[in-house]
């Protein structure tokens, strides 16, 4: 193509520097690069609010208290944070208690530090995963880095983290013949999805064998007999789940749409005479112009509008869920203190843990139910229902719990 | 895949010229688009010739492309680019009046027989004539975005398929 | 036939006879506009099948047997078919059972006969609504009729049904000032919306006082202390809810994105050299080209598969939530008969009707959820929640019920 033949000059507009193949350091990518650098440092920003996103890294449990209950006897009831920038992941989980309090695997580091291939080339897939994290920590050294995305040598976009690749051979995609579209979201989906530790191994694995959405993901978990923790107050074997974004998203219409992560969070930005990516992976909440307006027609105020309605409405359900979730603990606790065995309780149990598992995919979807706005209210009717029942199977096994909350039929 | 932007119409000819390079199946096109089209009665009578001048006012002698023209008329790109500016290639000329020749002949063909659909929609093959056409005059600014070594230009529209005229 | 396309285009409207201001008979304006009368006949067409609409008018009790135990005691679980083409409006309430097994009043001729605004200005509007509609009948003529929508003079669209009018007034909207597109919406909105009849004198009356959601109308309900009928089984004060398009169509995007009733199911289409609105109102599933390729470029199959998309969840939710009614009707009626008493059970009661009312709006609804997509799963989610509550409540009043369906926590 002839085209792009003739832009391929102007494509590494100023070639001052060379970059090796293992180089990490953004700034050395950026005196390639400068303006893609500025816009990629401004992750650094802690300051972006919005109604239920944002920047400012606010404590989620004080926040939203029902999930010190919900997650109990789990290192995430103890800390847990909005995230911020890139800029801070490798710092934010360095200093979190879930790394402090607890002994976790080197796995933990496949998304947190670009460094992560490099020491995976050096020690092999199955050792790095399963080195304690506190061994590993020595060797982290850098965040976020351009390498983790780009080619040093054609810019290309890349995929750099083997789980990835591991979990979409399975399902039979070949990420070589990935369109160009399609890999400007394939490079998030390398951090932003549901993720386990296979128990014996510790290995980073993505539970996506039978499907992404969530029914496939529980019948998965389940017929693995997979659990993340027993739940301290209930006792039923629990699933965490966390940022499954790119799992969310390809059940909604942007994604049937064709349109990619890249468009709304790295939205074009004209610099000078030329349009680049804006590295400055955001809330589009406070870039409405570039995220949205290119597609939608629509004035600002009536976008942010559609925002707001989509998750208020997700929200209230979730509101909704937790109570559910926290009448459903007290219940199975009361009937445990009236003596019923674990035999009377496996069926309330395991109801807790499909409630939980469901509330959580869309509570731990950091877009409030926007990249799916049905599909995440779908799953929150089911996580409810899951909930009661959990509730009625414990309440006919006796024993009084104080549960209040349901007795009060005003609106 | 099942996340892929819209990608046009596959018409006849689309599926023709799939079999083929682009550029080549263009040249070709001009012997089939020139005579066949030409020739033809529905042409001449349904203003399909308007297909070879380059005033939009050309286009609307078909009232069915009263629409576009209208919101074209109001569109941001009215003073600086006319229907053919986006709907012929601007490769070489022989491709040019090739791809009037085919489009002229086809949709008179339609216009006369009255089989098209109530929501016109653009064939694949003209939805890649109109992208290429969009880096004929912005191919500066777009210069970084198509970094990318996979010979794959980034789909325009994808998010401008509505500047040259808003349905 | 290119010439005598040329040709229509200058001729157009024929102007043959002129319409009196009380003509009903559409075979007149057909006169004029003969176009326009083809294919509003073809509305006789019963044979349109789609997975949940369609103008076929199957027997939805029969398909969704739920339905005789959640109306139980209520002329509509007797009878209750999927509605078809306007052309039987008349034909379909003068035959249901509804009309036949039960006393109604004039009310009901509002929205099912073109003789309603005559009848009205002759008897006055509170006369109109409450004389029996056995007596009304034999002055019923017209189902549908150009007149329900136009005036014959100047063809512009007009209201013509004091109901709709009185309730926007109300909510201080002044239907003079209305804009052409908001009127494309506004002749639908006339019969396709949530009623009542007015305890004391029938007159028939949109529940909007308080919103057009499903939470204001129950609010507004429960205020007014209405009821439509009290369940046979579990004696609570219950509401029937009716094909509530437009309440529902509001919270859904396509309205806020100023996109009219009238813009999907009477789209227009070319006829020679004029583009007129297709007059047969039916399902867009069979008409995608025009009903929405207009705004949306995607291949048709592909525009189907998102209508499927949508449907399926909300009736999946829908069979979810008439689970968890039938399962508190169940349980209400096991406390009933332990010997639980009024006091005990009013809240139970409280809860069903509040969930009945809920799962109502969304399955009398007849987009399946197309309408308004996150909102009506959110409604269903609320049903869900309320009637588990309310099996909760009476299963702690004692009484065995016979309910297995919430034992089972395989998926
Ligand atoms: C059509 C636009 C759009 C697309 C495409 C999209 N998102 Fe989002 N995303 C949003 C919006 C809007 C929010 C809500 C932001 C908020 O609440 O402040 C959001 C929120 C987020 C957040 C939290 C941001 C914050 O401020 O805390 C993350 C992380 C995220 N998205 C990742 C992704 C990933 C990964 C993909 C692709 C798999 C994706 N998004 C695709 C629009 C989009
Ligand atoms: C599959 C990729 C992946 C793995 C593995 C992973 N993370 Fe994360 N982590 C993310 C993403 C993406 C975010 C941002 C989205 C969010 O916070 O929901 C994040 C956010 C965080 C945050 C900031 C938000 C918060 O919850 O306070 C901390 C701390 C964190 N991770 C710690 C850890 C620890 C500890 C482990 C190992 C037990 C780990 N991460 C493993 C991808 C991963
Ligand atoms: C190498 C792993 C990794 C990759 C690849 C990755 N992310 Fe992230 N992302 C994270 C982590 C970890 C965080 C949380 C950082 C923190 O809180 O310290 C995060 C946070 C975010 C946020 C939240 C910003 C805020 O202000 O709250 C957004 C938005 C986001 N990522 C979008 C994307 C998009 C879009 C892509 C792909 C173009 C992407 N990410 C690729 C790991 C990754
Ligand atoms: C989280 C993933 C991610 C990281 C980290 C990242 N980029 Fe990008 N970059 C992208 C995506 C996605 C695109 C768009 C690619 C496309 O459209 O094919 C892009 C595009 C580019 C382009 C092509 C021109 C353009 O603007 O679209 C350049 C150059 C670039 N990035 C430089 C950098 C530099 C320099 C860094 C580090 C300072 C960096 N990138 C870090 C994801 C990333
Ligand atoms: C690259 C193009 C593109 C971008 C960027 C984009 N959208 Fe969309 N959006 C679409 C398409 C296509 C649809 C599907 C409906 C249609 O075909 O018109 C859609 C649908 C929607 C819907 C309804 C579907 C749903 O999932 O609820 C909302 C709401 C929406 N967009 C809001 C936004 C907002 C807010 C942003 C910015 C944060 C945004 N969009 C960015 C193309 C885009
Ligand atoms: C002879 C009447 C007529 C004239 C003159 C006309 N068109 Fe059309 N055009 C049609 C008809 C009929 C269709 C629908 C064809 C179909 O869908 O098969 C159409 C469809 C199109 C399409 C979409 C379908 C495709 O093949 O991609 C484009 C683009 C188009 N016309 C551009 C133009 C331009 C540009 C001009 C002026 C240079 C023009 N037309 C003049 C009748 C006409
Ligand atoms: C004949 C030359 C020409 C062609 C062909 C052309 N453009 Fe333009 N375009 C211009 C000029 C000149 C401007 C206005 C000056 C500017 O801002 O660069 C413009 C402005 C724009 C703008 C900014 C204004 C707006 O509407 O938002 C966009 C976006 C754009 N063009 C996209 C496209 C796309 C996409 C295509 C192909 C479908 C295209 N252009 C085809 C010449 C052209
Ligand atoms: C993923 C969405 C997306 C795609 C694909 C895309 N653009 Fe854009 N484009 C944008 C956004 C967002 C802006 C606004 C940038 C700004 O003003 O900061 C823009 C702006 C422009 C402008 C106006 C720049 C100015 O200074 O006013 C032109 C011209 C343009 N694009 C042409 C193109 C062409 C040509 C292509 C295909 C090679 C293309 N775009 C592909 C999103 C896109
Ligand atoms: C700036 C570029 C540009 C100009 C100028 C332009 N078009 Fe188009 N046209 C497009 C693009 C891009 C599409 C494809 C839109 C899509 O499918 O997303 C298109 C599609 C069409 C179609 C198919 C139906 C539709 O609306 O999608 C017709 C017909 C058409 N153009 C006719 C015309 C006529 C007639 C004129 C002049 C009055 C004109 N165009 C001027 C870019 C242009
Ligand atoms: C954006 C398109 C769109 C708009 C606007 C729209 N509808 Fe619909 N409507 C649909 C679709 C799609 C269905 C589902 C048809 C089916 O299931 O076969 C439907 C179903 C219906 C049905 C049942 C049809 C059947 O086949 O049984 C009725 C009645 C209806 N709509 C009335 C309305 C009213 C009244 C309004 C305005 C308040 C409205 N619609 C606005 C698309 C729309
Ligand atoms: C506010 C307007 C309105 C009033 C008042 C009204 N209807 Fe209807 N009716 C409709 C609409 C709209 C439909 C089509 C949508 C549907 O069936 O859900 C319909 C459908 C029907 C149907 C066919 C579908 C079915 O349920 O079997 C029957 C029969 C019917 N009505 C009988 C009655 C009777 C009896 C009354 C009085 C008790 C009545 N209607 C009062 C508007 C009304
Ligand atoms: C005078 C009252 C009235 C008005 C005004 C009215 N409808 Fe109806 N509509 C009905 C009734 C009653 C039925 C059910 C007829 C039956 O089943 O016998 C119905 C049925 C329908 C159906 C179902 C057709 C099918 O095949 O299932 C659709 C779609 C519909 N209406 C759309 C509309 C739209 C759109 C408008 C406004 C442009 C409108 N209606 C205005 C009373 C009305
Ligand atoms: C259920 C409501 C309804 C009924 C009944 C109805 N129409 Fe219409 N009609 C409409 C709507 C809505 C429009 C679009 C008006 C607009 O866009 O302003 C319309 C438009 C028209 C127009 C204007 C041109 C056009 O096609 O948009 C004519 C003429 C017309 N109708 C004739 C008739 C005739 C004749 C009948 C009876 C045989 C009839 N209508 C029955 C709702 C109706
Ligand atoms: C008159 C224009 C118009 C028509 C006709 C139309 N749409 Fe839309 N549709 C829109 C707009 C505008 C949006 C909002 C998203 C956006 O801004 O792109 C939208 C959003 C949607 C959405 C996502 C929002 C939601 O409510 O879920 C779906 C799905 C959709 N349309 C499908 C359809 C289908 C199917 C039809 C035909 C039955 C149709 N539309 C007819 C303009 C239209
Ligand atoms: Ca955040
Ligand atoms: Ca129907």
């Amino acid at each position: 193509n002839i085209t792009t033949r003739k832009a391929e000059g102007e494509q590494y507009p100023l070639h001052i520097v060379e970059i090796a193949d293992d180089e990490l350091d953004p700034s050395v990518w950026g005196k390639n690069f400068p303006r893609h650098y500025d816009s990629f440092m401004k992750t650094q920003d802690s300051t972006i609010s919005t109604p239920f996103g944002g920047s400012v890294p606010f404590d989620r449990l004080e926040r939203f208290p029902a999930m010190t209950r919900i997650w109990a006897g789990y290192a995430f009831s103890k800390d847990h944070n909005e995230e911020r920038g890139h800029y801070y992941m490798l710092t934010d989980q360095l200093e979190t208690q879930r790394i402090q309090l607890v002994e976790q695997p080197g796995a933990c580091a496949n998304c947190h530090s670009a460094d992560a291939p490099r020491l995976i080339a050096e020690m092999g897939w199955e050792e790095f995963n399963h080195t304690p994290y506190n061994e590993l920590k020595a060797d982290l050294h850098q965040g976020t880095s351009c390498a983790d995305c780009h080619d040093p040598q054609t810019m290309e976009l890349r995929i750099t983290r083997p789980a990835f690749i591991n979990a979409m051979t399975q399902r039979g995609v070949d990420l070589e013949t990935a369109t160009r579209q399609e890999m400007r979201t394939y490079v998030c989906a390398q951090c932003h999805v549901e993720y386990y530790f296979e128990s014996e191994t510790k290995v980073l694995t993505f539970p996506w064998e039978k499907g992404l959405n969530i029914d496939d993901i529980d019948e998965y978990y389940t017929e693995e007999g997979f659990k993340d923790w027993v739940h301290k107050e209930t006792n039923a074997p629990m699933i965490k789940i966390q940022h499954p974004e790119f799992e969310m998203f390809t059940s909604g219409l942007h994604y049937k749409s064709g349109v990619a992560c890249a468009d709304c969070h790295m939205p074009y930005m004209s610099e000078g005479a030329v349009k680049i990516s804006d590295h400055w992976l955001r809330s589009p909440m406070v870039n409405i112009n570039a995220a949205c307006q290119t597609c939608h027609r629509q004035d600002e105020a009536a976008l942010l509008e559609r925002i707001n309605t989509i998750q208020d409405r997700t929200a209230g359900l979730l509101r909704t869920t937790e109570d559910a979730l926290i009448d459903a603990i007290d219940a199975i606790v009361a009937a445990q203190n009236a003596g019923a065995t674990d035999e009377q309780l496996a069926n309330a149990r395991q109801l807790h843990r499909r409630s939980s598992l469901r509330w959580d995919f869309v509570s731990s979807e950091n877009s409030t139910g926007f990249h799916s706005p049905q599909e995440s209210a779908r799953i929150l009717a089911d996580a409810i229902n899951f909930a009661r029942q959990a509730q009625l199977e414990a309440e006919r096994l006796g024993g009084t719990s104080t549960t209040v909350s349901t007795t009060n039929a005003a609106p | 895949m099942a996340n892929s932007p819209p990608a046009g119409k596959q018409g006849v000819f689309s599926r023709i010229s799939a079999l083929a390079p682009f550029r080549t199946w263009l040249m070709l096109a001009a012997v089939v688009g020139g005579i066949a089209g030409l020739g033809l009665f529905t042409f001449v009578y349904a203003q399909g010739a308007s297909y070879l001048s380059n005033d939009p006012a050309s286009c609307v002698n078909c009232h069915v492309m009263r629409d576009q023209f209208d919101a074209w008329n109001h569109g941001s790109h009215k003073a600086v680019a006319t229907c053919n500016d986006c709907h012929t290639p601007h490769t070489s000329l022989v491709a040019k009046y090739a791809v009037k020749g085919l489009n002229g002949f086809r949709h008179s063909a339609a216009f006369t027989l009255g089989n098209f659909p109530q929501a016109i929609q653009i064939t694949s093959l003209n939805r890649r004539v109109a992208q290429s056409s969009c880096l004929h005059c912005h191919e500066a600014i777009t210069a970084q975005m198509n970094h990318s070594a996979s010979n794959e230009p980034t789909d325009c529209l994808l998010c401008h398929s509505d500047v040259g005229h808003a349905n």
